[in-house]
């Protein structure tokens, strides 16, 4: 008798009760055992001989884990016992947005009324979604003040480079060939990589000491080869572009487009809005203003928005209100195409309009309030221990730095962050934005309360005396979580991504 | 009026004076006043959740095309499988549910293991030993495939089979308006691609599928051929459930597996969140898009978990990056573990079965009909197309009122003028998952006997 | 500006960050903030005053906790992190028969069809729910060997207290006073509870050196004025009482009847019958032997099935087929009367019919069949370790015995039990029953994999070793856990039963 | 045929030979063979899952009674309050839902911790300072008070309102029959108890009910002048949303209150399970029946939360203890706490209020309808009787058709001849609830006024 399986009742890898690490799935698997349940159909059972010319059929079987249903419970939540989330405790990780998900929204998506609907169903037999979609959309143009929107893109990157199409087919029906897109040196990395993969050059261009684009030097790069400009605001380092009429003009002027990376939308909702600035085109991560959960790296959506002048050249088909009341899909007149393979994630998308309709306006607005409220709050809070970045008021995120530690106590932000998540807090977001030494980015959002606010700028105020006394202690933070500081670069030389690869 | 702020006023007053400010719009002074909206947003007051909760019932009242209504014979790419109830319970585990993307893997084990098996069992039905850790949908996995074929070959031509899903197919075509990449559509006769018709030499990437979107089995040998011919890559767009029972893509030869991983848990949804598979041979590892995770160890020798080669993410590679993908389906690929985990070897070689049982089942007894006409004779797994003496629309409509959506016409998928369709207009597709019963496709059989005449 | 309130946002109470405490939810409210919202009714906005005099309107405010949402999700799933489930390991407590509880089941009771109806609805209304009841009603019976059933009784002693209402009935019908119940001295100790309630007094009888009722002591306080005996087959000791047959006639020679204590049911389902074996009343804890989840200490459901004679006592209304074949409430001709606010913890009685119906007759059989295969193989591989109380063939259950532990090395049943949940299992149950010294009573369950048993195995060998060599390891364990080992005794001296006794 | 089993039939067999056994009959091999079935059980064969939801589906749709279906109308103890979702996410998490009670204090802080601020809640609602972990529902809670006040006096002699709920009543009464206790109804007249109707002398406990089932409100000084006098316990039933605004049981001066906690997160349910709220004074607190956590420490001097006062649990105390509970509602104490801290003192304030806002403007167009008159004048909270012309079932019948689940008759719940009212055939009982619109009441309105014709 082989007992080399490793048993799915045994909880040790459970946090609760220590911390050894959990089997896979493929350690528990045992030959011949299963979950699964098929229902009755009464389908006559010709054999796979019959079926299909064996020079298709597969002569091995392709493994997978055989495991019972109780021990495919177990395993994967004791998994979910060793992963931190938004529900277990503040999340401040700044360009993240990671805010309270409303449970009320999962459970709108979890309605069969939207989730068991075919997307390949006549638009006759889905008025329903459809109608959710151009009420959404409508929603969102309100929001960034923009004219029309397409719902497809599946994420902020996936919106940018949407966006950087829509630039290009703009220009393109101009018969205006041109040439670069100018990004800020502060911008988010998938900025640059979706400029490339738009078919355009990056310019970059270094921000100034205040932390804001530099205008002289955003006018020195214009010029008529230049497509446009892409531009967060508030920007990666918190701070809202106060020349942000000044930029769009300038761009503007010389035939260009502004492009506005939503991921900080959160930070402005109902009190400004990027057609209000000039912008012509916009995305949404609607996973972050919208509150739609991140599901451990996505779902998410990332619609984009444009001025009047490019909707014409929206991905499609759209859902569109006809002149008779019902709704049906339509290709706009010079479309770039389908970015998604359907319609969009349409059930974040549905999340995200249910998070919109509980708030109305004024709720958004409120959102922006106490996102910036908090941001700064702990900014000065923070004052004396890690200074920010850039002295001045910021919007929901700021940007702070441990330089300081580094050179006094060679400890870095990273070890500060590290050791934070030992003291019941996520890291912030380290070294981002690039231009920042030794970053720590905190995001701490609208729905942190005062006292964990509070909270967390005194385990800083902790941490920032460990660094000094005992710099060691930090350096070797976590301890106490699962697994202890993981081995990054090992995993990197020694490339083991299956258990497949682990076995050889 | 309603939120989930945590702030009492007295507690917004007390952080306002600990700023030196006195109102909430004092924090965006620095905002030029000009742009600010002094009227607020133009849209309507906060509801509370049981009222938002009629508004969307509404909704879902106004949609006619959901299961519980209509008996599903659709497919084409998004299919109508079991998802047990275990397999929704644990994949809505809250951790999993609002954790961001895993960059502390201290406290991401839960997630970064979770998706180690994933690539696993990928890695295992694509038949290649790199997948990574999902991407936004089968169409844009496509698109970043064919990136990488461009980029690991230095050319822009790509050959792709006009069997690719059409939604694929335009998905390919958009991208290529930023990459430059040339499109050259090899055209489909009976039923399955003619790789003759078209030029392939100088091709970086050559795209075949397994099935093909009107339902039907090519044999690959002869693309992975002109693919190893003209020292392009072979990219094979497949059907995941097929693997249950067919050649996986690296049997095949593939130098790159892309497929739409809606069928491991995740429900229709109208199209999405959906789920990118991607799997690739190891010389294409750096030009891996998304992420990926490997095994490592932790400061005790303890087994670990984290994302890796990340120095080939766009987040530092910036320019240079060969994909600009960042978040990603992560929630979806959680949820495929544990399908696949659920199914296991035998489970998911049973459902593969049945399919292609049903559709079987189903597809002799309709070419038998009066008004219906087989489209090719060549095999099929789990779906298939035919010829309608109809409009397959009018066949359709009239299927809803005994209850069925009886499919998809080829025409919403490819318009009506593909080129690899004699008619689209009147080719019906038709889809039989491991769902249906005999009944369901006796009694669906009966009613498109009428709907065709 | 005052920070009492303690942070929801700080996760450093969930275990994956360490083990400190989680604050109460009192400890995080602060008053003004909130959850709630209510829909938008338009009913007239009446005063209090003007809806209630006075004299009825509390002058005070009750006061509840005031957390946001955010806080309320993060402090009730952090608390969830320090709870052990069988969701997350083995859990062999003896007795309980804590199985894997199929998510299918809770997807049936989360089906508005079943749960959003009243139960004060006509049954013209809830002919669903009747049938349901109905059906259930059938399947018990034929589990038991019953002929009819009342499905209202709450729990395992909710049931065995209504059983012994129905015995009263029927000797009293007969105008027959009977004064006294029999029952094992190993019986659970809510058996002599309930028979006090039922107005019977105890005799109790010990069992003999095989563990098993003394037949011979039995007959000797068998007489004209006992009412009954109550028993459990397999008993609380996990053995089967083989004179079953014997046992039976002796009591119905006296006119008593026999109650089956139905906790044990998992291990002859399908075997042997309740009924077949002499019993007159039975009681079933559909949340043992069902596999309805034990929700931390309860709902469950505890229906009595009666041989025919006792039908007409049973409590009512009761769901019932008409002849037209339609249901409606029937009273029982001589019901002993309600013994539930409605008709039973109905959600709890869909859950057990939906696993009743997977299983079907031949699934059952297995349930009993490897549910006994496990607790064999585990007194078996642990009989070196931890002999056995009684020397023979178990069914589902086996009761071992730490004795010699506690004379060789202080270390009691108890301290092998908290150890071996650092090791990644529940504690079994201990000291239960009474009759056997430092009782360690294990109860796989069936569904357990083999390697989960041998792994368990393995800790107790381990945890032997341990009492030998640091047996202050054991005495002291738990110490991984999210709090070591607990004051009970200080509990109970200085009792705190609220957060308000806390904080005077 | 289906099962949740893991041994495959090797290990099977591995198992038997290591228990020097060959099959599995064996195991049973001590069973006198006379007892086992030799055809098993007389039952369907097993079914997979989606086949079983099949057959459930068949016993929803028979369900007319649904929310989905009826507007509800109908209270009497099972109240159609708002759960949102986020109440029954965090209510079905399954630490919770697949716990054991908490035997090991050290795997159990998250339940312990979570009853500790049950208790706390329903203390506070109750007015008293010991609320028990919770009882089965408010019926059975009530027999554990009675028990508790005869144990208390050393008497048998019970004085319980008529408006005490019949259910309740009548479960007091099967309880009785072992316990020997003897039951005194006190009739109602003018729709509240008539207390100088019955001899009070000698009595364990006075039992009065806040509001009635009947839905009035009585002043409860009257029955506690009688218990201090007859040094009877005061039992209180009362309903603990009415505790959002109205007077608590401890501030009737109550020595024992008991409720139906349903309406704190709850869903209907067809009855069950349902939450039985205990309450007492500390001079009870040796009687209490079920369990109670108490907070103490850790070896290390950490706060943590034990089961305690162990010593008068019925596992020990056997044939000596005065309740025989041991499984009880911990999963809807759990989630009440959950609901309640959702709430929040505001929240329970707000409900409580919108029950009697919609609970008045409905009475006030009802008894001015034609066939409609008053059953009684006194006050009410958030449900009222009233006599219809027609009989009651008559004309909930007739509201069926409109939409409605109008209501309850007073037969139904107290047979067509309780003493307590003139003719229970004829009247019905009406609840409003904070969820009901006044489109809903107005509705509802004009469908009674042609029901009651
Ligand atoms: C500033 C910024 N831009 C773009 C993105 C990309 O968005 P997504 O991850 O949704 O693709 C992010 C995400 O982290 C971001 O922070
Ligand atoms: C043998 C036995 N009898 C009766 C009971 C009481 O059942 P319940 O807890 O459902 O009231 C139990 C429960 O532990 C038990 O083990």
């Amino acid at each position: 008798m082989t007992l080399k399986a490793q048993p799915g009742g045994r909880a040790s890898s459970a946090p609760l009760l220590g911390n050894g690490t959990e089997p896979t799935i493929f350690e528990m698997s045992v030959a011949g055992r299963s979950s699964h349940q098929l229902r009755t159909t009464h389908v006559p059972a010709m054999t796979l001989e019959e079926l299909v010319p064996s020079a298709h059929l597969n002569p091995d079987v392709v493994p997978l884990a055989e495991v019972s249903e109780r021990d495919l419970v177990a395993h994967f939540t004791r998994l979910s016992h060793r992963q931190f989330a938004v529900d277990l405790g503040a999340y401040p990780l700044g360009s993240c947005t990671m805010k309270y998900n409303p449970k009320f929204c999962d459970s709108v998506a979890a309605d069969p009324g939207l989730n068991s609907v075919h997307p390949g169903a006549p638009a006759a037999l889905t008025q329903g979604w459809l109608r959710l979609m151009v009420d959404l959309e409508e929603k969102l143009c309100e929001v960034t003040g923009m004219a029309a929107a397409t719902l497809q893109p599946s994420a902020g990157a996936a919106g940018e480079l949407t966006g950087l199409l829509l630039m290009r087919a703009y220009h393109e029906a101009r018969g205006d060939v041109r040439r670069r897109v100018i990004i800020p040196d502060s911008a988010h990395g998938t900025n640059p990589a979706s400029v490339t993969l738009g078919g355009y050059e990056v310019t970059t261009i270094p921000s100034d000491e205040r932390g804001l684009v530099d205008l002289d030097a955003l006018k020195k790069v214009l010029g008529p080869d230049v497509a446009g400009i892409m531009l967060t605001n508030p920007n990666t380092v918190g701070l809202f572009e106060e020349e942000i009429t000044e930029i769009a003009a300038a761009v503007h002027e010389v035939g260009g487009l502004l492009y506005y990376d939503g991921a900080n939308l959160n930070a402005i909702l109902g009190v400004v809005r990027p057609g209000d600035m000039g912008f012509d085109i916009v995305h949404m991560n609607l996973h972050k203003t919208f509150a739609t959960p991140h599901g451990g790296g996505g779902p998410g959506a990332g619609p984009v928005a444009v001025a009047a002048r490019l909707a014409e050249y929206l991905p499609g088909p759209k859902a569109t209100k006809l002149a008779d009341g019902t709704f049906d899909w339509v290709q706009p007149a010079n479309s770039i195409g389908r970015v998604h393979g359907w319609h969009g994630n349409a059930m974040v998308l549905a999340r995200a309009l249910a998070y919109i309709d509980v708030h109305g306006g004024d709720g958004l607005t409120r959102v922006a309030q106490h996102a910036v409220l908090n941001a700064n709050w702990l900014r000065h809070r923070l004052r004396e221990v890690l200074p920010a970045a850039f002295d001045r008021p910021c919007m929901h995120e700021c940007v702070l730095t441990a330089s300081a530690f580094k050179q006094q106590h060679s400890v870095k932000a990273l070890d500060l962050a590290k050791r934070l998540m030992e003291k019941g807090f996520h890291a912030p977001t380290v070294y981002f934005p690039l231009i920042v030494d030794e970053a720590l980015m905190f995001e701490p959002t609208e729905t942190e309360s005062l006292q964990t606010l509070e909270a967390m700028a005194q385990a800083l105020e902790e941490i920032a005396v460990e660094a000094a006394a005992t710099p060691e202690l930090v350096r070797n933070a976590p301890t106490a979580t699962p697994v202890s500081r993981v081995d990054e670069a090992r995993a990197a030389r020694q490339l083991i991504p299956t258990e497949d690869a682990a076995q050889r | 009026m309603a939120d989930y702020l945590p702030h009492t006023s007295e507690e917004v007053v007390d952080m306002l004076d600990f700023l030196g400010l006195s109102t909430l719009d004092d924090l965006f002074a620095h905002v030029p006043a000009a742009l600010r909206l002094s009227q607020g947003l133009d849209m309507t007051p906060g509801l509370s959740e049981p009222d938002v909760a009629n508004i969307f019932a509404e909704y879902t009242s106004a949609n006619e095309a959901t299961l519980a209504k209509l008996v599903c014979f659709a497919g084409a790419g998004a299919y109508d499988h079991e998802v047990p109830a275990v397999v929704k319970m644990l994949g809505s585990r809250s951790e999993f549910v609002t954790a961001y993307t895993p960059y502390q893997p201290e406290v991401a084990q839960g997630i970064l293991q979770a998706i180690f098996e994933y690539q696993t069992m990928i890695s295992r039905l694509s038949g290649l030993p790199i997948a990574n850790a999902s991407l936004y949908d089968g169409a844009t996995a496509l698109v970043e495939a064919v990136n990488m074929a461009a980029g690991s070959t230095g050319r822009s031509k790509l050959v792709i089979s006009a069997g690719v899903h059409p939604h694929w197919r335009e998905t390919v075509r958009t991208f290529a308006q930023g990459t430059g990449h040339e499109l050259v559509i090899a055209p489909l006769v009976n039923g399955i691609t003619n790789w003759s018709a078209v030029d392939t030499s100088g091709a970086a990437a050559i795209v075949a599928t397994y099935p093909n979107y009107l339902g039907f089995l090519e044999d690959l040998s002869a693309p992975k051929s002109l693919a190893t011919e003209n020292e392009a890559l072979f990219i094979v767009c497949g059907d995941p459930v097929a693997a249950g029972i067919l050649k996986t893509a690296g049997q095949w030869g593939a130098d790159i597996y892309v497929g739409e991983g809606q069928p491991f848990g995740t429900a229709l949804s109208f199209g999405g969140p959906y789920l990118g598979l991607f799997a690739c041979t190891e010389a294409q590892i750096r030009r891996l898009p998304g992420r990926l995770v490997g095994e490592t160890v932790d400061t005790e020798g303890r087994r670990a978990f984290v994302t890796t080669l990340r120095a080939r993410e766009q987040d530092i590679r910036r320019e240079k990056a060969t994909s600009n993908v960042c978040t990603n389906q992560t929630l979806m690929a959680v949820t495929a573990a544990i399908q696949l985990s659920y199914l296991g070897t035998h489970g998911l070689r049973d459902v593969a079965t049945r399919c292609a049982q049903g559709a079987r089942y189903a597809y002799e007894q309709i070419v038998a009909l009066d008004g219906v006409s087989a489209v090719s004779d060549q095999p099929f797994f789990r779906e298939f197309a035919v010829s309608t003496a109809q409009p397959a629309d009018v066949v359709l409509e009239r299927l809803v009122v005994d209850g069925f959506l009886g499919g998809l016409s080829a025409n919403s998928l490819a318009g009506a003028t593909d080129s690899s369709l004699a008619d689209p207009t009147h080719t019906l597709l038709i889809t039989v998952t491991e769902k249906r019963t005999k009944i369901e496709i006796d009694t669906y059989v009966a009613a498109l006997a009428k709907a065709v005449k």
